[in-house]
């Protein structure tokens, strides 16, 4: 079915050429190509097994051997950011990806559902992001207990609400839109309405934010590793390596300062990929915003 | 005779907010409205008149709080009922282009209401083009999205959707609202081709008088939710029996510089509906009120030759005279 | 208006029961109890019993809830299992810590936020507005308890300029002052950013507005229609966005004060997570949730005063 | 003596990959006591025009050539601080859409005492507005000062924009389709407000609109404009009676309130207006001209008559 009555792909040609340019999306898009292919080529260009101790050799700073130096047990701090780049990203992108996934859900049906169901469910997605997300996400590591598992259900608890809000909202306004309208004057069922009226027209507005949101996931992972209440030691998360290369701050400073830059680093591409994403799919309202 | 569309005691009233309030605020009250079939009807009244709310409760787009729809003179009831009113009568949106799915081609668009009804649609590139010729456009325009359209050809694009079943009845909200009076007239002359050729009947939907005359068999005046006056088009514009639709036909501007008018139409504004007068609604604005209109409500009453008006004087000769003369020469 | 302000506070009422109602659920729903979790595997049966009796884990659930909904309506939060020191005393003791870190970092960032932002829009085009516009996305990205690390290797190991840890000595305004000036940066950064942009954005938004181009017609001056008729307008959406940022602000604070290991909530709340000590951790979730909340609140109210159209809504 | 002329006025926009022509050689004047009226369809430029005369063209648009004169004085080239005294105090503008004309978190009077303060905070007199609003026809006018503009409804609001501009005793009083928002019984009351004002107003009036029921109810004079340009300029009367300009014989035969009931097909304009970023040589209107000859591709010639002027190779004044 290639007739041009087909052609019901949104108008996308160009996103990615519009993508390249713009200067900040293309350093965000180059920068999260990087985190991207460190996470997944990690077994193969980490130089050194990332949890191999080597107490001789601890707190080397940066040499041709250790280009990043090493830590208080010796391991070697490159391998271990580069592992930590599979942790960090495995696990925003698992996480975010479900809450997405629910919160899309949820929209919908809050948004295009009957009446009464759509208060229940405001009233749960308030409630949830009524709690200053901190507080939340260590009320449930106090019942769940520290660890990946707990992390992710940590973030997907803390991000769905936000995104089954913002899905609600443009169902909401949607579907009082001319255009659905006259789809269901013509006689469309719910089920067309929503898959190809709703659904093409509110997930621009929610990959944009799923990318916002990536940075601040990387960073609830590595601040609440750095805290502990993350990812166990001796997994190479960036938290942790922070946390302690803390602990030996006027000894090696080092390990802190090279621990921190892969943090600023992904969350900078992340935000500027998402910056140039909303500006390409989103252009009206590109003059007024930075980029 | 039973009409394409029957409409009997139509009711929409909207919950006024308030979780645990059950106050309702009546948008439209008891309409009764037939459309014959072949017939073309136009529903005249100002903004807050409720013209678009009626048309959208017919296509079922909006709760009715009472009264009944009734369409090829069976009542629509139901899943089914809707479905079937759907398919043999189609509506045309106040805004053409927003009407139009964004993110689907032209050619999906006017193909959609095949495979909504589950309509055989063997070639749909075929069918697009065959459409959209019908309505004047180039086959090309079946590629375009509908924000890369001028008004004219989302309007066109508008007509070639609510035509493709071939339905019995189209009802057209503001068909003519921002556009040009060259493609206005385009527009026109399309929809009365397509009512010869088809044998289609119109509701339209306008506030604009002129258009009114040129289109429609029998206007209907909505006031505040309610038909204040009813007739076949020529008759209601030659010798108006309600002083609120005098007073529309005189507030007119005339495109002639040697027939201004020296008075004023019509003064004060459209009441709000929270804030409904009591008696005859329209005795804020009528030049030719009187006591019993402040406090008794008019029925809408016969004055034969298929005219209705709900004035307390409307059938008396002298008196409509005497409504004509105080709005236009006051 | 009153009425409006009643309801809105009854609904955050409603939500902080409902929250603090599943968090209590949840603490049944897991595997495990709370008095074994808490003590470890190798507490002995007697010490478990004796610490759930505590802790009133012998009682039917619903009671529980109760009692502790009870208790909170008694301004008591619970006591501490492990100091059995009551749980609001600890709380309101650091509080202040927090909530000065808070307000100072809000602060310097409103400031510089609405500076930066107002420039962005008269400079707007050029490259200074080009370059505030990538700092501030720069800004807002950086996670920061890492600023506050990299400032504390600066400006406290290194130069030895402010101090590395803790609030200050109590009663020493000089001390508390100096041990709040890093720790209020790193968190006001990512705000400063955030704020401008934002400032910006609608500044732009309300200036192409119909009523500026009135404005411009009756021959206003460009600085009167900015000051007296835009940032009027502009200043509502960023009110509301400002309280529910206090949130992640609070956020922000929780890493930070560990970094410098800076008496705080967020200092009382990650040990007490550690440690597993419930009546700590609910006790504070909810106090802070409760405050949170009135924030939030008051900021509504702050908007229905200032736009005419949203009051009327409300009223209507 | 014209209070407000244009000669010969270009404006153009900025698009990607060139310009976009939309006000081109236009040239007018009106005097005091005078009701000019412009009209054309959407893309004549007529908009564009209006802004100019007021000094306020939007971002992107920029004049090519031409004057514009305000009491003899050159706008474009007065310092911009003295353009901007001119508005409000000697060209006032009503705008189209009285929804959204005024600031929706002031009240009704701060907004008009801000207009009258931009130019002289002594005449900023309580009294002196609500007189100006009474005389606009706004029932209660103490109250409707401490009032925001969404409270009011369209008809009011664009009352009180009609206020607003007189306050300051303009010269010349612009509006850009002053009831275009409006509904008929409304259209009628601020049509009659406005003829009303001229027994009291001296200045100028320029109305901009396509309905050509109110450039008939309310003008003097009219000038039709099409791609960018005037191709008639005449008399309310000999316009609207003997139309020269095939454009104008066109526009008024397709409108369904002229046209007799019951004949069938209305007329049209076949086509389109040209691209006017890539306008052809010679006359913008020979591709959808019935009388179109081998002559209209060259320059038109303007044929000017008493009170008249025509720009068309075939038809004269």
């Amino acid at each position: 079915m290639s007739s041009a009555a087909d052609a019901s792909a949104p108008a996308r040609r160009g996103i990615g050429r519009a993508l390249l340019a713009d200067p900040m999306g293309l350093a965000g898009l180059v920068l999260v190509t990087i985190f991207l292919l460190m996470a997944l080529l990690a077994p193969w260009i980490a130089p050194y097994d990332p949890i191999a101790l080597d107490v001789k050799a601890k707190f080397q700073p940066p040499s041709a051997a250790h280009w990043a130096g090493t830590d208080h047990l010796g391991r070697d701090l490159l391998s271990r950011i580069i592992w930590g780049a599979r942790l960090a990203l495995g696990i925003a992108i698992t996480s975010v990806g479900i809450a997405g996934a629910i919160g899309l859900v949820l929209g919908l049906i809050a948004g295009y559902g009957p009446r009464w169901l759509d208060s229940i469910l405001v009233l749960v997605f308030d409630s949830m992001s009524s709690l200053p997300m901190i507080f939340f996400a260590l009320a449930v590591i106090t019942v769940l207990g520290p660890g990946t598992t707990t992390l992710i259900i940590v973030i997907v608890l803390v991000s769905f609400p936000a995104y089954a809000r913002l899905i609600r909202t443009q169902t909401l306004a949607l579907s009082g839109a001319d255009y659905i309208l006259a789809e269901k004057a013509m006689g469309a069922g719910t089920g067309r309405i929503i898959f190809r009226h709703l659904l093409p027209n509110v997930v621009g507005p929610l990959v944009i934010l799923i990318c916002m949101d990536i940075p601040v996931v990387i960073m609830l992972e590595a601040g609440l590793s750095y805290l502990n209440l993350g990812v166990k030691p001796p997994s190479p998360s960036w938290g942790n390596i922070l946390s302690e290369g803390y602990n030996a701050l006027r000894q090696a400073p080092h390990v802190v300062i090279v621990a921190g830059i892969p943090l600023v680093l992904a969350t900078l591409g992340f935000t500027f990929l998402g910056e140039g994403l909303r500006d390409v799919l989103d252009p009206r309202g590109a003059g007024r915003r930075w980029g | 005779m039973t009409g394409v569309l029957e409409l009997r005691n139509l009711s929409v009233a909207l919950p006024l907010g308030g979780f645990f309030s059950r106050a309702r605020l009546p948008i439209l009250l008891d309409v009764d409205l037939s459309v014959a079939r072949g017939e073309s009807v136009a529903l005249v009244g100002e903004s807050g008149s409720g013209k678009t709310t009626l048309a959208r409760a017919v296509m079922g787009l909006q709760h009715v709080t009472g009264g009944t729809v009734a369409f090829d003179g069976q009542v629509v009831e139901g899943a089914a009922g809707l479905a079937r009113l759907r398919r043999d009568a189609a509506m045309m949106f106040q805004d053409a282009t927003a009407s139009l799915s964004p993110r689907l081609t032209v050619g999906y668009l006017v193909t959609e209401p095949f495979r909504i009804h589950g309509q055989p649609l063997p070639d749909p590139e075929g069918t697009a083009r065959d459409l959209l010729a019908k309505v004047g456009l180039p086959p090309a325009i079946a590629r375009r999205y509908p924000h890369e359209l001028s008004g004219g050809q989302a309007r066109r694009v508008g007509v070639a959707r609510a035509l493709a079943l071939r339905p019995r009845l189209v009802i057209a909200d503001e068909p003519t609202a921002g556009l040009d009076v060259s493609v206005q007239a385009e527009v026109l002359n399309l929809m009365s081709d397509l009512r010869a050729e088809m044998g289609l009947a119109y509701l339209i939907i306008t506030h604009n008088l002129a258009l009114v005359r040129h289109v429609a068999d029998r206007v209907v005046v909505l006031y505040l939710g309610r038909i204040v006056e009813e007739g076949p088009t020529a008759q209601v514009f030659a010798a108006p029996a309600h002083p609120y639709t005098a007073s529309l036909i005189a507030a007119e501007p005339r495109p002639d510089p040697r027939q201004r008018r020296t008075d004023l139409a019509i003064r004060g504004e459209v009441p709000s509906i929270l804030r409904r007068p009591s008696g005859c609604e329209f005795h804020t604005r009528c030049p030719v009120a009187r006591d019993i209109c402040r406090h008794t409500a008019p029925a809408l009453a016969p004055l034969g030759a298929g005219r209705q008006a709900r004035c307390h004087f409307a059938d008396q000769q002298q008196n409509q005279q005497g409504v004509k003369h105080a709005v236009e020469h006051r | 208006m009153l009425a409006y302000a009643i309801r809105r506070l009854g609904l955050s009422v409603l939500i902080l029961i409902v929250v603090m109602t599943a968090m209590y659920g949840m603490v049944f729903l897991v595997p495990g109890d709370p008095a074994s979790l808490a003590l470890g595997p190798r507490a002995t049966p007697e010490l478990k019993e004796a610490l759930r009796e505590r802790m009133g884990l012998d009682q039917p659930i619903l009671t529980q809830i109760l009692y502790f909904f009870g208790n909170v309506l008694q301004g008591d939060l619970g006591i501490d299992v492990w100091s059995k020191r009551p749980v609001l005393e600890q709380i309101l003791e650091v509080f202040p810590n927090t909530l000065i870190l808070g307000v100072v970092a809000l602060g310097w960032a409103l400031v510089m936020g609405i500076l930066l932002g107002c420039a962005a829009v008269v400079w707007r085009d050029s490259w200074a507005d080009r370059l505030l516009g990538v700092l501030s996305v720069s800004v807002i990205s950086v996670p920061s308890f890492v600023v506050a690390i990299y400032a504390l290797i600066v400006f406290a190991v290194w130069l030895n300029w402010l101090p590395a840890i803790g609030a200050g000595e109590a009663g020493d305004l000089g001390s508390q002052i100096r041990a709040l000036i890093l720790p209020a940066f790193a968190v006001g950064i990512g705000w400063v950013g955030y704020l401008a942009r934002l400032i910006r954005a609608s500044m732009l938004e309300v200036m192409e507005a119909p009523h500026i181009r009135t404005a411009r017609a009756f021959g206003m001056r460009e600085r009167d229609i900015v000051f007296r008729h835009a940032l009027r307008v502009a200043i509502v959406p960023t009110i509301s966005i400002l309280a529910v940022g206090f949130g992640s602000i609070l956020s922000s604070a929780v890493f930070v004060e560990s970094v410098f290991s800076r008496p705080g909530i967020g200092t009382l709340i990650t040990g007490a997570v550690e440690k597993r000590n419930y009546p700590v951790v609910m006790g504070t979730v909810l106090f802070m949730t409760g405050f949170y909340l009135l924030v939030v609140t008051a900021a509504d109210l702050l908007i229905a005063r200032l736009d005419p159209r949203v009051r009327d809504v409300l009223r209507g | 003596m014209s209070v407000l002329s244009v000669e010969d006025l270009s404006v153009s926009y900025r698009i990607p990959g060139g310009r976009l022509r939309a006000v081109r050689d236009v040239s007018l004047s009106v005097g005091r006591g005078e009701v000019l009226g412009i009209m054309g369809e959407s893309g004549c430029g007529k908009s564009t025009l209006a802004a100019a005369m007021i000094g306020l063209l939007p971002a992107g648009a920029s004049v090519d050539g031409g004057v514009i004169r305000l009491n003899g004085a050159d706008m474009l080239r007065l310092p911009v601080d003295e353009q901007r005294r001119l508005r409000g105090q000697s060209v006032a503008m009503v705008f189209q859409d009285p929804m959204t004309a005024f600031n929706p978190v002031l009240t009704i009077g701060r907004q008009l005492a801000d207009f009258i303060g931009a130019h002289d905070a002594a005449r900023h007199n309580r009294a002196d507005i609500a007189a100006m609003l009474e005389k606009v026809g706004i029932p209660d006018p103490a109250r409707c000062l401490g009032r925001y503009p969404h409270e009011l409804s369209g008809g009011m609001r664009q009352r009180v924009a009609i206020a607003a501009a007189l306050l300051m005793q303009p010269d010349v009083l612009i509006a850009d389709e002053p009831t275009t928002a409006l509904d008929v019984t409304m259209e009628a009351q601020i049509i009659h407000l406005l003829r009303d004002l001229r027994t009291s107003f001296d200045g100028a009036i320029v109305i901009v609109t396509h309905h050509l029921g109110v450039i008939a109810e309310l003008c003097d004079r009219v000038a039709v404009m099409y791609a960018g340009e005037v191709v008639e300029e005449a008399a309310v009367d000999a316009l609207f009676h003997d139309p020269r300009h095939p454009y104008t014989r066109a526009l008024l035969s397709c409108d369904p309130a002229v046209v007799q009931p019951g004949i069938g097909h209305l007329p049209t304009i076949g086509g389109r207006i040209p691209d006017l970023s890539a306008l052809p040589p010679g006359c913008a209107f020979a591709a959808r001209c019935a009388m179109t000859d081998a002559t209209c591709a060259s320059p038109v010639p303007r044929h000017r008559a008493a009170g008249r002027s025509v720009l068309c190779h075939r038809s004269k004044a």
